[in-house]
C-alpha cells in the first residue's frame, strides 16, 4: 500500500547530540516543498546524555498536532531503539548504524519492520567531520527514502551555514548526499512512502508557539521584556534578545523574577510596553506584584508557560495545572484578563492583543501557554498583521495632559477605566499607589471611598466582558457530543474530531481562548443545546470542569483528563469520545 | 528656583511628631529645588515602610509599590525613559532586608538612578521590630533578647558591589544632606545615600543624640578623597565612638544605559509603536 | 430607664496615645469580675497622629462580637467627637476634656447625650504625670459613672506596673482615682447604667484572636516560628518572640518571607514543627514553596491574616478576600487543607489541629484568619487542653528506622501517606525533592511512574476529607433562612441570630471551619433541607458562594458582602436577613 | 575513613561529560570521608540547576528545594537540630542571582553552614544565559550583546557581610579543593566554598584552560595570612592574569546558634511536644 504525502518520523538521540535542531531542518526541508509539518520535541531535564527525541510529521494537508503513529524511526542511540519498542511495532522503517545497535537483537518478530543499516559514525570519520553532523547523514537518508527533492535541503543547509563559511556549508551538504546516496545505493527498494514537493501549494512558515508570541508581543510594540530564565518560556527570552537591536527594545536578564514583574510595571508606567515571561515557580514570585499593578492600575502583561507540578516538579515536560492558580493569584479581589492560546496562530495574535487589553483596561493580563505550544513547530499561513492596531486605551497624548487642570490618575469613570498619563508629560502629575486609595491616588479617607474605589475597580469587567472575543466553534453543528476545552489541546482536540467523523460519529469543540472572565453566558448556550459534554485538560482535577460548574451550575460527567507531562494524542481523545458514546 | 511650596503636594505627611523622615522630606524638597531638577521629568520610587510614604508628599511623578521593590520598578522606568530623574525612595528594611538582591544587582547595573534609604536601624511601619541595620544586642519586638546578627554595613555593601556614588547623610545636617542628594542627583551612575533618620518612636538606641555624639563629616577628616576605594573601605568600616557622614566613594564609570545602542537616539517611551514591521520575522520562519 | 450590666464605650484618640492599651485595661478591669467584654480597635496605617478608636463592649452574658450602638463616648482628642458624630447621636455620655473640645459647638441637637467635662491636661500637669496618662484617668471617670468597683482598677494597675516600681504604680493608680472622684464629686447624678460585679461568674480570659493562636501553636508543640513582620499577624510573631526561652522556641525574624517558608519547611523537614505567619502580600511570596513543601511531601503551617487588597491595600483593616487566592496558591495540583477559625477558641483550637494536620497527611496546611479576629478581643472560657493529644501521624520513631532496610520516602502507600524519617535517625537516610521523582526520591523515570505518583498524593484527599470535622450547626433546627458562612463572620453572625430570634425570624447558620478539602457532602446536605440560603462575606465577589456552586452546582442568591474594610455590624445582618424575608 | 562507595546513592550523574560537577562531587563526597562525617548525621541541601542535582548522588539526608532557595532550608534544618551537619551546595546563579538576598544575611547571621557554590559563570541548566558572576561582555542567548553589568565578586560580599570562612577552589585542584571543603566543614561557623567549575557546554570563555592558566594558591602567596581581613580584601579583588584560590579569610566569631538559650541543652528536635503545659499564658489572660 504505497502512501503518498503523509510521513511520522521518529528522531531519537542523547540530549545535545542537536537532535531539535537536526528534525527542524528536516522538518523545514518539507515545509519549504509546500507540505506541512508539525515537529515535537520531548527531552529530560538534562543538558546531554539521556534520551531526547522528536517525530517530525508531514502532510500535505494542514496539520495540528503529533500522533503517536511513526512510519520511521532515525536512531541516533540505542535508547531510541529500545525506548520506542512500541512506536517501532507499526513503523515501516529504522535509519540506524550497527555499531551503535543491533535490530535483530533488540526486535523480535517486527516483521513490518525494514531496517536501514547506516554507517554513520565511519562516514563521518571518513568525511573527517564532528560527531554530532551524524544527523546530516540521517536527514539525507530520510529523504532518499521518501524521494524528496535533495535540493531544498542543500539550499537550506547553504543557508542555515552560510555565516559559518563555505567550508562548513559544503560539508554538511556532503554528509546528507552521503546518506541520501547510500539509500539509493544500498536500499534500491520502494519504502513505500513517497514525499513530493508540492509545486502550486503557498508557502509555509514554521514556528513555535514561543517564537510566535515572541513575535506577537514585537508587533505589539513590546519595547521591554525583563525576565528570569525558566523552562519553558526562556525561548522567548533568547528570541527578542537576539533581536533587541534589530527592533530597539531591551530585554533585561533580571536578578529574579520579583524583579522582573516589577521592572516590567515600571516599564508599563512609564508608557513603555513591558512584560515578562516566566513559568509557574517564577509567576509565583511574581503574584505580590500582580496586585501591585492591580490595585495601581499599570497595565501589565505576563506570559506563563506551563509545565507540570507541584513545584519543581517536571521541568521539560507539559501541563494545563496552573489555570485557577493563575485565576485566583494575589490577595485581594481585582479584574484580570487570562488568555489561553490553544495554536501557534493563537500564541500571535493573543500575545499581541493581550498588548492592547492591558492598555484599554488598565489591568493585568495574564497570557497561559505550556510547554507543548511554547516548544512544538508547526506550519502556520502567513501571520495577517494588516489589520492590527495599537490600542492605548485611555493614555493621554501630551497635547491633551498639557490642559489638564487638577488631574486625578484614579478618576470615578462611568468604564471603571480612568485616563492615564505617563511620566514626562506635563500636566498629569500623579502618584501610582499600591494602597487604597481616592481618585488622586492619595491615602483612602473614607470607609466608603474604599467600596467607591473597589467598585471602580470591579465596574471594568463589565467593560472586558463585553469587549472580549467569544469562545470559537469547531465541527459540526449539530453534534451529539460537545468538547469543551481550552488551550494547547486544540490541535489535538482538531485531529480527533476528524479521526471520529471519519467514523461518523459527530463531535464539535468549542475552543475558550479568552477564559478569564469566564464566558459563562456562551457556555451556559452551548450546554443547553448540547446532549453530551466532554472537558479535555492535561490536568488532574478538570479545572475547566471545575470552571464550568462554578460559573453555569452544571457538572461536566465526561472529564479526558492526562497528566503524566506528556500532551494527549489524537487518539487518545478519539477512544475517549467512543467510549462514551459506546462505540468502542 | 523654584519653590519649596511648588513642590508640595499639599498632603499632611503622616508620620509621627519628630520623626526623622520630616527633615528627609525636607532635604528631598531642598534638593530637588537646586538641582534644577523640572518636576514633570522626575519620578520617585518607594516601597512600604513610614519612609515610603514621602513621595505622597513631593509634587512629582511617583510610584509607591510594594515592600523592598523600589530598583526594579526604578529600573524599569529608566529602562523605559532614560530622559527622566528616577530617585528610590526606601526604609532601611525595604533596601537592606527584603530588598537586598535587587540592592547588590541595581549597584552593579550601574543605572542611573538615585537610591535614597532612611536609616533608622528599625522597621517603623510595622511597630519597632528588628531591622538588618539593628546593632548586634539591640532588642525589639521581635527580637526582645537582642539582635543576634552582625548587622549589615550599606557602605561596604555597596563597595563591594560596584556602586559608583556611595554617601551617608544625617538628617540633623541638612545642609550637607541636602547637597549630598543634590550630588546623588548629579552623579551620573548609581547612587546610593543612606541617610541616619531616627524613629522616635521605636528606636530607642538610635536617637538624634546618638547620632549627634557621633557623626562627623569625611570633609573634615584630613586629606580624605573619595576617589580612593582602599580609604573608602576603611572608613566603611568605622562605627561606634565617631561615625563618618558624607560622600564615602565616588567614581565616573560607564552606566547601563549608555551601552544600550536602542537607546542611543531617544528613549524607548518616545520610539513609535504604531505600526511595527515584523516582515523579516516572519520571512525567517521559512 | 436604669440599664444593668451592658455597656459599648467607644475610647478615640490619637494614633500612639495608647489607646489600645487603656481598651484593654478597661476591658480587663470588668472581665475580671465576671463581666463579657469584646474589644474592637480600629487604627490607620500611620504610627502616630491619625485618629485611632476602640469599642470596649461589657456584659453579664457571653459576647460574640462588637456593636454599633455606644453609650459611653471616651474622647481623647477632637476627632472622636467629630469623626464619630453618628455614634454620639445614640450614645448617652461623653467624657472629655474642655481644653480639647467644646462639645457644644461640635453637636448641636444631641439632646439625649449627657457631657462630662473632665479636666484632664490640668490633672496630669498638676499630678506631673506624663499625657499619655490622662487616659488613666477617664478610665477611672467611666468605672465612676457605671459605679464599678474601683478595687479591681487599682489591682489590675498593680500588676501591670508593679515591674516599673512602686511610684509609676501609686500614680497610675492616683491619676484613675482622680478621674473616678472627679465625676462622683460634680456629676452625682446617675448615669442610668450600673455595672455589677459578678460575684459568682467564673473568671474569663481575654484574649485576641492572635495570642489565642499563638498558644495553639506553642500547645501543638511549635519550636520554630520563622517570620517577616506584617499587619496583621506580627503580633504573633510578637507574642512567640516573648516568650521563647520559657518554652524553648526559637523565633527567626527573616530577611523576607520567601526565607521565612523555606526555613519553616528546612525545621519540619528536620523533625520540629515550625511555621510562619504573614498576610497576603508576603504569603504571595512564600506561595513558590507552598507547591515545594507539596512536592517534597513536607509537612507546613502558615497561618495567613487577611486585610483588604489588592496589594498593599488597607494595612490595618478587615477583609475576607483571600480564600480563593490560598485554595489555589502556587503551581500544579495537590491536596492541601485550608482552615478558617470563626472565633478566639477557634483561633486556640485549629491552630493547634492545624499542626496534627500537617503531620498526619504531610501536606501543607493553611490557617486563614484576619485582622478582626486576629486582633480584636474577647472573652473565653479557659481553654481545655486536656484532650489535645499530638499526633505526628507516619513520623518514625528511631527504633523503626534502624530496622528499615532499603527506605523509600515516597512510598506508594492505600491512603498516600509514607513513612517519614527525620535527619539524624539510622537507617531513614533519603532524598526530599522538588522534583518529580520516584519511591526513593530520584527523578521520576517514567511517564507512568508521575501518573503513579501524582494519584498517590492525590488519594491524600480521600483520607483528609474522612478525617475532618463538618461545619458546625448554630440556632434553631428548622429555619427559614440558612446562613452558611465561614471565618470571623461567626460572632457577629451569633449576635445577628440572637436579634432575629427576638424577633420571631428563624435563622440558623452553618459554619465551615474546614474549608478545603471543600464539605460538599455536608453542604448538598444543607441545600437540600433549607428554604433559603444566605452567605455573609467580608468580600467583593463572593468566594464562598462561588466555591459551593463549584462543589455543589447551587447559586447562592442572597450574598450579604461588605468590602470597606470593617468588620460587619450584626445589625447590618440582621437588615440584610429582614431584606429577604420582607419584614423590613 | 568511610568508603566513597558508601557515600554514593547509586545513581547515574546525568551531568554531560566532562561537567566540572563531577569533579565537585567526587570532591564533596572525599571531604565528607575525610571530615570523619556520620552520613546519617549530614544533611546535603540544594536548590536548582545542573549544580544541585549533587545531593543525588550523595547518601546522606537530603533536601533538594527550590531555586535559590538553599540557605533559608539549611537554617531552618539548622535551627531544628543543631547536632546536624548541614552543608549547602547551589549554582551561581542560585546562590550569587536569585538567592542574594539570603546570601549576604546568611551570612552576617553566621550559623555552622557550609556553602558549597559551583561558580560555572553561567545558567547551565536553563542552557546557558548569563549568571551573576559572567563577565562583562560575555555573550550569552540572553544577553547576546554581552553583560553590560560588572560581575558579583562573591569573596568580597562576603568579606563586606561578614562570613567567617571564606574560600575559593578550582574544581582541577581536587586535593586542594576537598580541604577546603574539610576545613569549611570544620569551621565552626558560615563557611563559603566557591568553586571555579567549568560548564563544558555553554561557557566557551570560562574553561578549564583558562581557570588553569589563571589559578594560583593563596598558600603559595608569600605572607599570605588569612587572618587579615585588609590582605583577604586586596587578594578579592584580583582577577584577569592571576586569579587566587584558596583559603582567603578565616576568623573565629559566636555563631548564632551559640547565642540561642533555647538549644543550649539540646537541640529543639530532640525536646519534647508531648504534653506542653501552656497554664501560665493562660493564665496571662485574666
Ligand atoms: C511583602 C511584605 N512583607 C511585609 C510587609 C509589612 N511591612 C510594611 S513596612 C515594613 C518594614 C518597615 O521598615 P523599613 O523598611 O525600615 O521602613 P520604616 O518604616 O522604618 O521607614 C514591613 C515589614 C509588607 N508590606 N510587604
Ligand atoms: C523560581 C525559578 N526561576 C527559574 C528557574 C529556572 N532555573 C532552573 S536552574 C536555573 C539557573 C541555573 O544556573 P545556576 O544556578 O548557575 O546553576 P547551574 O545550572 O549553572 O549549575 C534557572 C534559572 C527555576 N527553577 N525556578
Ligand atoms: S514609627 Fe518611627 S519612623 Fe515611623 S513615623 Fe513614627 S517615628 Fe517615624
Ligand atoms: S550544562 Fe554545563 S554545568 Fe550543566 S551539566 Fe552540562 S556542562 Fe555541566
Ligand atoms: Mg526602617
Ligand atoms: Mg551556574
Amino acid at each position: 500500500m504505497a502512501i503518498l504525502n503523509q510521513i511520522n518520523i521518529l528522531m531519537g538521540g542523547e540530549a545535545g547530540q542537536g537532535i531539535i535542531i537536526s528534525s527542524l531542518t528536516l522538518a523545514k526541508t518539507f515545509s519549504r516543498g509546500g507540505l506541512y509539518t508539525f515537529v515535537l520535541n520531548e527531552y529530560p531535564k538534562t543538558i546531554r546524555g539521556l534520551h531526547n527525541w522528536c517525530s517530525i510529521r508531514v502532510n500535505a494537508n494542514p496539520l495540528t498536532s503529533h500522533t503517536h503513529q511513526i512510519d520511521l524511526v532515525i536512531a541516533l542511540n540505542k535508547d531510541t531503539v529500545s525506548l520506542h519498542q512500541e512506536e517501532l511495532k507499526t513503523a515501516r522503517g529504522l535509519i540506524y548504524d550497527p555499531k551503535d545497535l543491533n535490530p535483530a537483537e533488540l526486535l523480535k518478530g517486527y516483521d513490518q519492520l525494514k531496517t536501514y543499516a547506516v554507517p554513520l559514525n565511519r562516514m563521518i570519520k571518513s568525511l573527517k567531520a564532528e560527531s554530532q553532523m551524524r544527523n546530516s547523514i540521517t536527514i539525507g537518508a530520510a529523504l532518499s527514502l521518501v524521494k524528496y527533492d535533495f535540493g531544498i535541503l542543500a539550499d537550506l543547509l547553504r543557508e542555515m551555514f552560510q555565516r559559518k563559511g563555505d567550508a562548513i556549508v559544503q560539508s554538511n551538504i556532503d554528509l546528507a548526499h552521503t546518506g541520501y546516496q547510500h539509500i539509493q545505493e544500498h536500499y534500491p527498494e520502494d519504502f513505500g512512502i513517497t514525499i513530493e514537493k508540492q509545486t502550486n501549494a503557498p508557502p509555509l512558515m514554521l514556528l513555535s508557539g514561543n517564537e510566535a508570541a515572541a513575535m506577537g508581543a514585537i508587533r505589539a510594540g513590546v519595547k521591554l521584556l525583563a525576565a528570569y530564565p525558566m523552562t519553558p518560556t526562556s525561548s522567548i527570552i533568547h528570541y527578542l534578545a537576539a533581536r533587541q537591536e534589530k527592533y530597539n527594545l531591551v530585554v533585561k536578564h533580571t536578578e529574579d523574577e520579583i524583579a522582573a514583574v516589577n521592572m516590567a510595571i515600571g516599564g508599563n508606567f512609564a508608557g513603555v510596553r513591558s512584560f515578562a515571561c516566566t513559568s509557574g515557580g517564577g509567576f509565583a514570585l511574581m503574584t505580590e506584584a500582580l496586585g501591585l499593578a492591580a490595585q495601581s492600575e499599570t497595565p501589565l502583561v505576563l506570559f506563563v508557560g506551563q509545565r507540570p507540578g507541584p513545584s519543581t516538579g517536571q521541568p521539560t515536560h507539559t501541563s494545563q495545572g496552573d489555570l485557577r492558580c493563575l485565576i485566583h493569584a494575589s490577595q485581594g479581589e481585582f479584574p484580570r484578563i487570562v488568555i489561553v492560546p490553544g495554536d501557534h496562530a493563537d500564541c500571535f495574535y493573543e500575545t499581541w492583543q493581550a498588548f492592547n487589553l492591558a492598555e484599554r483596561f488598565q489591568v493585568p493580563v495574564l497570557v497561559l501557554s505550556d510547554k507543548y505550544l511554547g516548544e512544538s513547530y508547526c506550519c502556520s499561513p502567513r501571520f495577517d498583521t494588516a489589520k492590527m492596531k495599537i490600542d492605548r486605551g485611555k493614555l493621554l497624548p501630551e497635547a491633551e495632559t498639557e490642559k489638564l487642570q487638577d488631574y486625578r490618575r484614579y478618576q470615578i469613570t462611568a468604564d471603571g477605566i480612568s485616563p492615564r498619563t505617563i511620566p514626562g508629560q506635563k500636566g498629569g502629575r500623579h502618584i501610582a499607589t499600591s494602597y487604597e486609595h481616592d481618585e488622586k491616588g492619595f491615602y483612602a479617607d473614607s470607609f466608603c471611598g474604599v467600596t467607591k474605589m473597589a467598585d471602580k475597580r470591579a465596574k471594568k469587567l463589565a467593560a472586558i466582558e463585553a469587549s472580549l472575543p467569544q469562545p470559537k466553534e469547531f465541527g459540526a453543528k449539530q453534534a451529539d457530543i460537545t468538547i469543551i476545552a481550552w488551550g494547547s489541546t486544540k490541535g489535538v482536540i482538531l485531529e480527533a474530531l476528524d479521526l471520529l467523523a471519519a467514523e461518523g460519529i459527530k463531535v464539535n469543540y468549542h475552543q475558550i481562548v479568552y477564559i478569564w472572565p469566564f464566558p459563562a453566558k456562551y457556555v451556559q448556550a452551548v450546554l443547553r443545546s448540547a446532549p453530551q459534554i466532554v472537558t479535555v485538560e492535561n490536568n488532574q482535577t478538570a479545572q475547566l470542569a471545575g470552571l464550568i460548574r462554578e460559573h453555569t451550575g452544571f457538572e461536566v460527567k465526561h472529564r479526558c483528563l492526562k497528566y503524566d507531562g506528556q500532551p494527549f494524542y489524537p487518539r487518545e481523545i478519539h477512544s475517549f469520545i467512543k467510549g462514551i458514546t459506546g462505540h468502542d | 528656583m523654584i519653590s519649596l511650596k511648588e513642590i508640595a503636594t499639599g498632603n499632611k505627611p503622616t508620620w509621627c511628631p519628630g520623626c526623622g523622615d520630616y527633615g528627609i522630606l525636607n532635604a528631598v524638597k531642598i534638593a530637588i529645588a537646586k538641582a534644577g531638577l523640572n518636576l514633570e521629568k522626575t519620578v520617585l520610587v518607594s516601597g512600604i515602610g513610614c519612609s515610603s510614604k514621602l513621595p505622597q508628599y513631593v509634587n512629582t511623578y511617583a510610584f509607591e509599590g510594594i515592600h523592598g521593590r523600589v530598583l526594579p520598578v526604578a529600573t524599569g522606568i529608566k529602562l523605559a525613559n532614560n530622559s527622566l530623574t528616577v530617585i528610590g525612595i526606601a526604609g532601611d528594611g525595604d533596601a537592606y532586608g527584603i530588598g537586598t538582591c535587587h540592592f547588590i544587582h541595581g549597584m552593579r547595573r550601574n543605572l542611573d538612578l538615585t537610591n535614597i534609604v532612611h536609616d533608622n536601624q528599625i522597621y517603623g511601619l510595622t511597630t519597632g521590630q528588628t531591622s538588618p541595620t539593628s546593632e548586634k544586642g539591640f532588642a525589639t519586638k521581635s527580637t526582645p533578647g537582642g539582635v543576634i546578627e552582625w548587622p549589615v554595613n550599606p557602605i561596604a555593601l555597596a563597595l563591594a558591589s560596584g556602586a559608583t556614588f556611595i554617601a551617608r547623610g544625617f538628617v540633623l545636617e541638612l545642609e550637607h544632606l541636602t547637597n549630598l542628594i543634590v550630588k546623588g542627583i548629579r552623579h551620573k551612575g548609581f547612587a546610593l545615600i543612606d541617610i541616619f533618620q531616627p524613629c522616635v518612636t521605636f528606636n530607642y538606641l538610635n536617637t538624634y543624640q546618638y547620632y549627634k555624639q557621633r557623626c562627623y563629616k569625611l570633609e573634615d577628616a584630613p586629606g580624605y578623597n573619595p576617589q580612593d576605594k582602599t580609604a573608602a573601605h576603611h572608613k566603611s568600616q568605622e562605627w561606634g565612638e565617631r561615625i563618618p557622614i558624607g560622600v564615602f566613594y565616588q567614581e565616573q564609570k560607564g552606566t547601563y544605559e549608555d551601552e544600550l545602542p536602542e537607546i542611543k537616539e531617544k528613549p524607548l517611551a518616545e520610539q513609535s509603536i504604531t505600526d511595527v514591521n515584523i516582515d523579516r520575522l516572519l520571512d525567517e520562519c521559512y
